[in-house]
């Protein structure tokens, strides 16, 4: 019951919203995702305690096989964890401005929680395509309603782009449910062990299908085109959402969904997908390099990113898979708080060009700090929670293979030259026109900023716990593997 | 132990209480809460030195990372060798946190700066203490942060902004190399743990990848330490305030990389081809550094280039398995090129921000301190005995005598260009006539007793260093070789030597003749080097740092940035965009093409399908029927 | 005494049914050819009494009356059809004074 | 089969009832009429009977679909405000009373068992549409549509009797169930070669009924010069009427000679697909985009036909059910949005004159974008699963690239079913509080909720059927 809990609870509250429209929506919807945080860290201590994590299963389409079964286990705990830790932020971030109390925009930011809970937390493939498709259209309405310039076609893209890549993912999913036996069954656990006997040929075909459905929602390289346009005109939240939680539906799919099913289309597609991932590194790396719209630019790293976790997933080890689930959490976090500060800063000049900025730090000594202690995180210096997944995923596609794993390993040179590019172009140097009379940052501002670089650092000092609480779920995955 | 804790603890503590307070705390306070832990830190290191008794010590902290079979913990490793650097980390690093005192005085981000050079020695501190290469990245990389925020301190001016992220990507390169050798340990042994490591290879256990191990970790040790051709990030780190060069881009930091090397002596003993890399590269680095050094007139940055080469000697040393001698320069070249800086601060101070050594002279009346300070660093820089420098350099010389003598020869010469270059700067500097403004000439003043006091205890120890190794032949008891032997191989022992002979005969002359030929030449003489337009032919090629950065840009930094812009408007734009584009166009005409058909004209429809009826049926019938 | 079945099997089925299809066949030809809705309309009549030939002639052929049945449908509905369809022909006169269903292209792409 | 009788008679009554009451009393009697049909309809549940000399039969599939038709036209009669261009001098018992006629010709096509009811109800069924489509009658384009929809419909039944005649030439039956065994006890080589001429002509009838590629030149025009009501009775009920007795007679008595069938459906339905959906991209009107996509719909509905394996009827059922709902809704707004805009803009019916409907009717946006959502298969709807439950249908029965084709197709419809959602909410536009009667609204939020409930919990029918 308190998975049900905590995968409807903000649906209700957002629906509530939708429909009252309250004049206090930003209180109501940080409070709903306060109690949804605190509800999902009840959950997960009990899936943590729990043998086999946690499991609920009804029946939804009882003809068809089709259950209505959540379950959290190492492996989407994680995720579970961070969907329910970022949303509370991101509502945060929403003080003060027009948006805050804008009861359609908390409601569908909230809406969006439960379909990305709802990907997260399913047992059932078609349970969890549903929510991956359902969480398009919160974000669809969020980003095209209260987008910027050129809006319409640029969501729309998105939109065509990433559902037309799902439809792959149904395509696949139907055949290997067409494959159980009896009447059929989609459990997830159920479609391992079925899928796996499939011949090579097969095999190769699905994994296509399941990674271009996810290699479109991640994005990686050549997919990615709908992302920085549509990562730059979203509104902030949205792109904190889509950046934040949601581009991890698509790697999250690879672990759960194709490693365990397609060991042998593994072997067929599985090195040209990690040569695509990384090429996705170095391709989104370089281009971030001259961007000059700093929300684009984070856009790119964050392509950047998703393509080493996408190999180090696809490397199949242990180190990689557990260095991916951490280093979702990490990026979840860190581009939250990059964007956010993206967005502080294009409140006060209304711009977000790097050129016509610099010099904030004369004006706000804690902006810089945040910036910097994040970015560290984003460039992966030890000690902060960058570092332990980059440094897993890089050493588990190093494994795999040396090449590729020093080519993917520039990321780090080229992640800082970016990183460090943007923090000076913004934060120092001389101040400019629109930077003058920079304001401080608000409590407000300050209350989602500190603890989000608190996470940063106790995520890397400390990684030990999460590891530990990941552990079990993905060696069980692993054994699959083999 | 718990008091060893409190070695890196304290400047942590240091480094949170300036950071968070930073600009309400009052600039006293400050400085005293910077500058207290690093002094007991070296009163905890001295007293751990003092209760040594050889024993590996390794002290277990926590887990950090803990995957499958691969478990890094936080752990802390007491042994001479971290010892050693424990004292002179503390210790070099109170000496410049007192300096800092009066030198960042009067400016606006003097917590702030306090909270760095905190944090700096507290990643250094755990760079040195980590038990095994992990825990040693995490130093490593730590530091190379403090170094980007420190040349970066006064962000304010962009070159200054470029200069921190040059030094900070160019150590980047090197920590992937250095994080490539990581991953190859893990693969090859299963841990990073020093103990483990060194003791399967001593045990002979049969380990393949040893030489790409220690050529990857090189490649960190290059960045860091400054090597070809990882090395222009150095002089523009002179930005950073003088302090900050002295701590980090003199004394501590750079030696990192000879550090690290020293402590996996096991790892590069076995792979003699990399030593010999090492080796040559040191010497080029120390070459080019000496040369560039010549004709330098920023007086920082002479002493930076200067820097560079004497990193270059010390991996010289490594190659050539001298690990005590280049440890012993690491120590000593830390007393020296501190008090050098220092002292160069000082006159900086002095002089109102200026650094061209052109516009200085006849200071030695006016800051006498400063001016024998210097004279002194100078010496002991020069080699000449019996100053730290000459003991230190000597060893090393001594060592790549017997081990090739074409590098000995070479290395002689990059000597005989230091000696040059550092009596030039110090002739152009406190001696002569003073060459700058009257408003300068009206400011000239002796730094206060904070910044003296570290010069006087810098000079000591610049001085009389070299008795920490004192050789045999000087009648001392090699004491440092003795301290360290246990981390280290067996070294070569050295037949006694004549004080006329070649051996020691050349690095005499290298050291004591160009001295002599600058004194004559900038003091006598009074030469004091044109301006900028007026350098020539290969003095310009040099001056202008062999055009090595301008080769950088070419090579690497314009190709990426066109790079970038190809990706980002052609390939990504026009070519991926376009093919997703394309589809949707592709739908939309051919949804107007086909819309057409629908012509409005009932004849036509009914047309239409009789026609396709007919085809219907002949197709699937004409088997049947015909 | 012959039975009518009898008589009517005395020529091949096939006959009966090459009639029925050419004319049907030319109903299709009057419709795909005339402009002049009524006439359409009769050409599509005329595929109709093609079709209760043919049903008349099967019916009694096999001694079957339910093919005959089906003839008194068809005239039923057509009957229904004309009434409709004048009826629509006749408000379209009204409307534009003409027939021609060529010119009735309003509606298109 | 009671319930056919009983509309027979409402119907008449209703003619009568239109001397004396006004039409809004008339509308709710015609709802009454409908519900109570639908009672007697559920009364036969589970009574697999044969009714009038065997000629009629209903089983719990034709039960279910003329539940969902007289659903349908129960909503149709919801959504009717007015008839035609001024309300003085049209009837609406009249048309009240030919609607349900009509669906007794729909209850008939999709519980025949002999061929004669099949023709009876699709006549009945065509002749009052053709009624209806000109029934607008001072309009040229309603004309127009009319004159376009007979010409054509009557020579469709004239193909599809002279294939019921072949076909009772071969077999010597009306008579489904004889056919049937007929077909299946006589070796392919052993029947006349008319036969399968016949057995292709009654299926091409069907085919254009359903409008399928590419005998669905008719539909655009039809639908789009009709009366808007009538252009949402025709594109369910029609629809979901004619595809319930082409799937009846390919799984029913054709099933044996696949052989001869398979391969023109299977093209016929890629075609389709292709055709409705590209087509649709380009469109301006809502009403000619929803006309190309009722196409398209029924081009993913014949992939159930398109393999010797016959599908199961509970997709098809569902199928129609979840596009029915959401067209009504569609056309419903249509009818608001385009009354509201017909005295301000040129093209009332166009994308452009739904611009900024969200701004104050927030209601009917939503409704509207439902609708276009479970059209266009989008989760949380009810036209998610239907898609859902045909593909993988489809795909079980091993049709694989039309499967593949489908879904790149509905990719396609994403796009045209989003130009209404992008003009509902993100495009400015000036439209004013919309007043909607409340029986109306009722109606809209009814099939509204429908459509999501259907789309969370779709076995809450998918059981039934």
């Amino acid at each position: 019951m308190s998975l049900l809990f905590i995968l409807f609870f903000p649906l209700v509250i957002g629906a509530i919203l939708l429909v009252a429209k309250p004049k206090q929506a930003f209180a109501i919807s940080l409070i709903a995702s306060i109690i949804e945080l605190v509800a999902t860290a009840f959950v997960l201590k009990d899936a943590a305690a729990a043998e086999n994590g946690l499991v609920f299963t009804k029946p939804w389409i009882e003809e068809a096989g089709i259950s209505f079964s959540l379950w959290v286990d190492g492996v989407n705990g994680i995720l579970i964890g961070l969907c329910a830790l970022m949303v509370p932020f991101i509502v945060a971030t929403t003080a003060n401005s027009d948006k805050a109390n804008n009861a359609q925009y908390q409601g569908l930011m909230l809406a969006m929680q439960t379909a990305l809970m709802g990907a997260f937390l399913a047992k059932d493939a078609f349970l969890f395509y549903f929510f991956f498709e359902a969480s398009l259209l919160p974000i669809y309405f969020l980003a095209a309603i209260y987008g910027g310039e050129n809006k319409n076609a640029i969501t729309f893209k998105f939109f065509v782009y990433t559902l037309f890549g799902s439809l792959f993912l149904l395509i696949g999913l139907i055949y290997v449910y067409l494959v159980t036996p009896g009447s059929h069954s989609s459990d997830i656990e159920t479609l391992y062990q079925t899928a796996i006997m499939l011949p090579e040929r097969i095999q190769g075909n699905l994994f296509l299908a399941f990674f271009i459905a996810f290699a479109i929602k991640m994005p990686i390289f050549p997919f990615h085109t709908w992302q920085p346009d549509t990562y730059t005109v979203a509104p902030t939240q949205a792109t904190m959402l889509l950046s934040g939680i949601m581009l991890k539906m698509g790697t999250y799919g690879l672990i759960r969904l194709v490693l365990p099913m397609f060991p042998l289309g593994m072997i067929t597609w599985g090195n040209t997908a990690i040569i695509l991932s990384v090429i996705g590194i170095i391709y989104g790396s370089i281009i971030a390099i001259q961007q000059k719209d700093a929300k684009r630019l984070l856009a790119y790293s964050s392509f950047a990113h998703v393509g080493l976790m996408s190999a180090g997933i696809l490397s199949q080890s242990t180190e990689g898979i557990q260095g991916a689930l951490y280093q979702m959490l990490s990026h979840g976090i860190n581009i939250v708080g990059l964007f956010f500060i993206i967005e502080i800063i294009e409140r006060r000049t209304k711009s977000r060009e790097i050129a016509q900025l610099g010099g904030i730090t004369q004006y706000s000594y804690v902006l810089t700090v945040a910036f910097v202690i994040l970015s560290l995180g984003s460039v992966a210096l030890p000690l902060t929670n960058g570092f332990i997944g980059e440094f897993l995923l890089l050493k588990s596609v190093f494994d795999h293979d040396m090449i590729l794993g020093i080519v993917a390993g520039i990321t780090i040179i080229l992640g800082a030259v970016y990183t460090l590019r943007l923090i000076q172009k913004t934060m120092f140097g001389n101040f400019s026109r629109i930077t003058k009379d920079f304001e401080d940052v608000s409590s407000a501002e300050k209350w989602v900023l500190i603890p989000l670089c608190v996470l940063v650092i106790v995520g890397g000092v400390y990684p030990t716990w999460i590891l530990n609480f990941t552990e079990p779920g993905v060696q069980a995955l692993v054994s699959l593997l083999k | 132990m718990s008091l060893l804790l409190l070695i890196p603890l304290l400047p942590l503590i240091g480094f949170a209480i300036n950071g968070l307070a930073y600009p309400k705390l009052s600039k006293s306070i400050a400085g005293i809460v910077g500058t207290i832990p690093p002094l007991v830190a070296f009163v905890i290191s001295l007293q751990l030195f003092l209760n040594f008794d050889g024993q590996t010590q390794i002290i277990q902290l926590a887990d950090w990372i803990k995957v499958a079979d691969l478990s890094i913990p936080f752990a802390f490793q007491i042994d001479a060798l971290s010892i050693m650097m424990l004292l002179v980390i503390t210790g070099v690093g109170t000496l410049i946190h007192l300096y800092s005192m009066g030198y960042m005085a009067h400016d606006a981000g003097f917590g702030k700066f306090f909270s760095f050079l905190n944090l700096f020695i507290f990643f250094m501190l755990i760079l040195v203490l980590g038990a095994n290469f992990t825990v040693l990245f995490i130093g490593w990389e730590g530091v190379g942060l403090c170094s980007y925020l420190l040349i970066g301190f006064w962000n304010q001016k962009n070159s200054y902004g470029d200069a921190a992220r040059k030094a900070f990507i160019m150590n980047r390169i090197g920590d992937l190399g250095f994080l490539v050798g990581i991953f190859l340990l893990i693969q090859e042994f299963g841990t990073t743990d020093y103990q483990t490591i060194f003791s399967t290879i001593k045990d002979g256990t049969e380990v393949g990848n040893i030489g790409l191990i220690a050529f990857c970790l090189f490649i960190g040790a290059m960045g860091k330490s400054a090597q070809i051709p990882l090395f222009t990030w150095l002089p523009d780190a002179m930005a950073g305030p003088t302090p900050v060069s002295a701590l980090i881009h003199a004394a501590t930091m750079v030696t990192a990389g000879i550090y690290m090397v020293i402590r996996a002596n096991a790892l590069f003993e076995l792979s003699p081809e990399v030593l010999h890399f090492v080796g040559w590269i040191g010497l080029a680095t120390a070459l080019l550094g000496a040369a560039i050094g010549l004709f330098q007139n920023d007086i920082k940055k002479v002493l930076a280039y200067s820097t560079v080469s004497q990193l270059g000697y010390m991996f010289m040393g490594l190659g050539a398995s001298a690990y005590t001698a280049s440890f012993f320069h690491v120590m000593t070249h830390a007393f020296f090129k501190a008090l050098l800086f220092l002292g160069a601060g000082s006159v900086i101070h002095a002089m109102s921000d200026e650094q061209d050594i052109r516009k200085m002279g006849g200071l030695k009346s006016k800051m006498p301190i400063t001016y024998i300070t210097f004279l002194l660093g100078t010496i002991a820089i020069s080699g000449i005995p019996p100053f730290a420098g000459f003991f230190s350099k000597d060893e090393i010389l001594a060592a790549l005598y017997h081990h090739d003598f074409a590098m000995w020869c070479l290395a002689i010469l990059g000597s005989a260009l230091t000696s040059f270059y550092m009596f030039r700067v110090f002739i152009l500097t406190f001696w002569g006539d003073f060459r700058g403004t009257e408003k300068q000439a009206h400011h000239l003043h002796e730094s206060p007793w904070s910044m003296t006091i570290p010069l006087i205890i810098l000079a000591v120890f610049s001085v009389g260093g070299g008795f920490i190794n004192l050789p045999h032949f000087a009648g001392g008891n090699e004491f440092l070789a003795h301290w360290l032997a246990p981390i280290l191989p067996e070294p070569h022992t050295a037949g006694e030597v004549s004080l006329f002979s070649l051996e020691m005969g050349a690095p005499l002359l290298a050291a004591f003749l160009p001295a002599i030929f600058a004194i004559y030449y900038f003091g006598i003489q009074k030469a004091v080097p044109g301006n900028d337009e007026s350098i020539q032919g290969i003095q310009k090629v040099i001056y202008r740092k062999f055009y090595i950065d301008e080769l950088y840009d070419f090579v690497f930094v314009r190709p990426i940035q066109v790079l970038s812009t190809f990706f980002a408007q052609v390939i990504d734009f026009l070519v991926i965009d376009l093919i997703v584009e394309g589809v949707g166009k592709t739908v939309k005409t051919a949804s107007d093409e086909i819309r057409k058909a629908q012509t409005g004209n009932v004849g036509y429809y009914i047309f239409m399908m009789v026609v396709s009826i007919a085809l219907i049926l002949v197709l699937t019938l004409r088997s049947r029927i015909l | 005494m012959q039975s009518i079945p009898e008589i009517i099997r005395t020529i091949p089925l096939t006959n009966y049914i090459m009639l029925s299809s050419a004319l049907f066949c030319i109903g299709i030809l009057g419709v795909l050819t005339r402009r002049n809705a009524i006439i359409v309309f009769m050409a599509i009549e005329l595929m109709l009494n093609a079709v209760n030939l043919l049903l008349a002639a099967f019916s009694s052929y096999y001694s079957d009356p339910s093919g005959q049945i089906f003839v008194f449908f068809i005239m039923a509905v057509a009957a229904a059809e004309v009434a409709v369809g004048l009826a629509i022909i006749v408000m379209i006169y009204r409307n534009i004074q003409s027939i021609d269903i060529g010119v009735l292209n309003k509606l298109k792409n | 089969m009671t319930a056919i009788i009983a509309l027979s008679l409402f119907g008449i009554s209703n003619l009568f009832l239109g001397f004396w009451f006004p039409r809004k009393t008339i509308q709710m009697v015609t709802l009454l009429f409908l519900v109570v049909s639908m009672a007697l309809t559920v009364s036969d549940w589970n009574h697999e009977l044969l009714w009038f000399g065997n000629m009629f039969r209903t089983t719990n599939t034709s039960i279910n679909f003329s539940l969902i038709i007289q659903l349908a036209a129960f909503f149709v009669v919801a959504f009717s405000k007015a008839f035609g261009q001024d309300d003085e001098h049209t009837h609406p018992a009249e048309y009240y009373a030919i609607m349900l006629f009509s669906v007794v010709g729909a209850i008939l096509m999709v519980s025949f068992d002999h061929m004669i009811v099949l023709f009876v109800g699709l006549e009945i069924l065509s002749v009052a549409m053709y009624v209806l489509t000109g029934s607008d009658k001072r309009n040229l384009r309603s004309n127009e549509a009319a004159i376009k929809y007979f010409l054509m419909g009557s020579f469709t039944t004239g193909i599809l009797l002279f294939g019921i005649t072949l076909v009772y030439g071969a077999t010597h039956s009306f008579y489904i169930s004889n056919i049937g065994t007929i077909l299946t006890n006589t070796a392919p080589e052993s029947m006349p070669s008319f036969l399968f001429i016949g057995v292709l002509l009654i299926i091409v009838g069907l085919l254009f009924k359903v409008s399928a590629a590419p005998f669905h030149f008719w539909t655009p025009d039809v639908y789009e010069g009709a009366p808007t009501i009538f252009t949402m009775f025709m594109s369910t009920i029609v629809k979901t009427a004619s595809f319930a007795a082409l799937f009846h007679l390919v799984s029913g008595i054709f099933g044996s000679l696949y052989t001869v069938w398979v391969l023109p459906v299977y093209f016929i339905s890629m075609l389709t697909l292709v055709v409705g959906n590209i087509s649709a991209v380009y469109q301006q009107s809502v009403k000619r985009m929803l006309a190309f996509s009722s196409i398209s719909h029924a081009g993913y509905l014949l992939l159930t036909v398109s393999s010797k394996q016959i599908s199961t009827t509970s997709s098809i059922l569902y199928y129609s059910l979840s596009y029915t709902l959401a067209t009504v809704v569609a056309f419903a707004v249509l009818i608001l949005v385009s009354e509201y805009q017909s005295a301000r803009v040129e093209k009332p019916e166009n994308f452009s004159s739904f611009e900024g409907l969200a701004k104050n009717n927030p209601g009917l946006a939503l409704c509207f974008t439902i609708s276009m959502l479970s059209l266009a298969g989008i989760p949380l709807t009810a036209g998610f699963w239907g898609k859902f439950f045909i593909f993988s249908d489809t795909f079980s029965r091993n049709i694989i690239y039309p499967v593949i084709l489908a879904i790149l197709m509905s990719a396609v419809g994403i796009y045209y079913y989003f130009k209404g959602i992008i003009a509902v909410y993100l495009k400015a536009g000036e439209i004013e509080k919309i007043e909607v009667p409340v029986l109306f609204k009722m109606a809209l939020w009814a099939c509204t909720l429908g459509t999501i409930i259907l789309g969370v919990y779709p076995s809450l029918v998918k059981s039934v059927f």
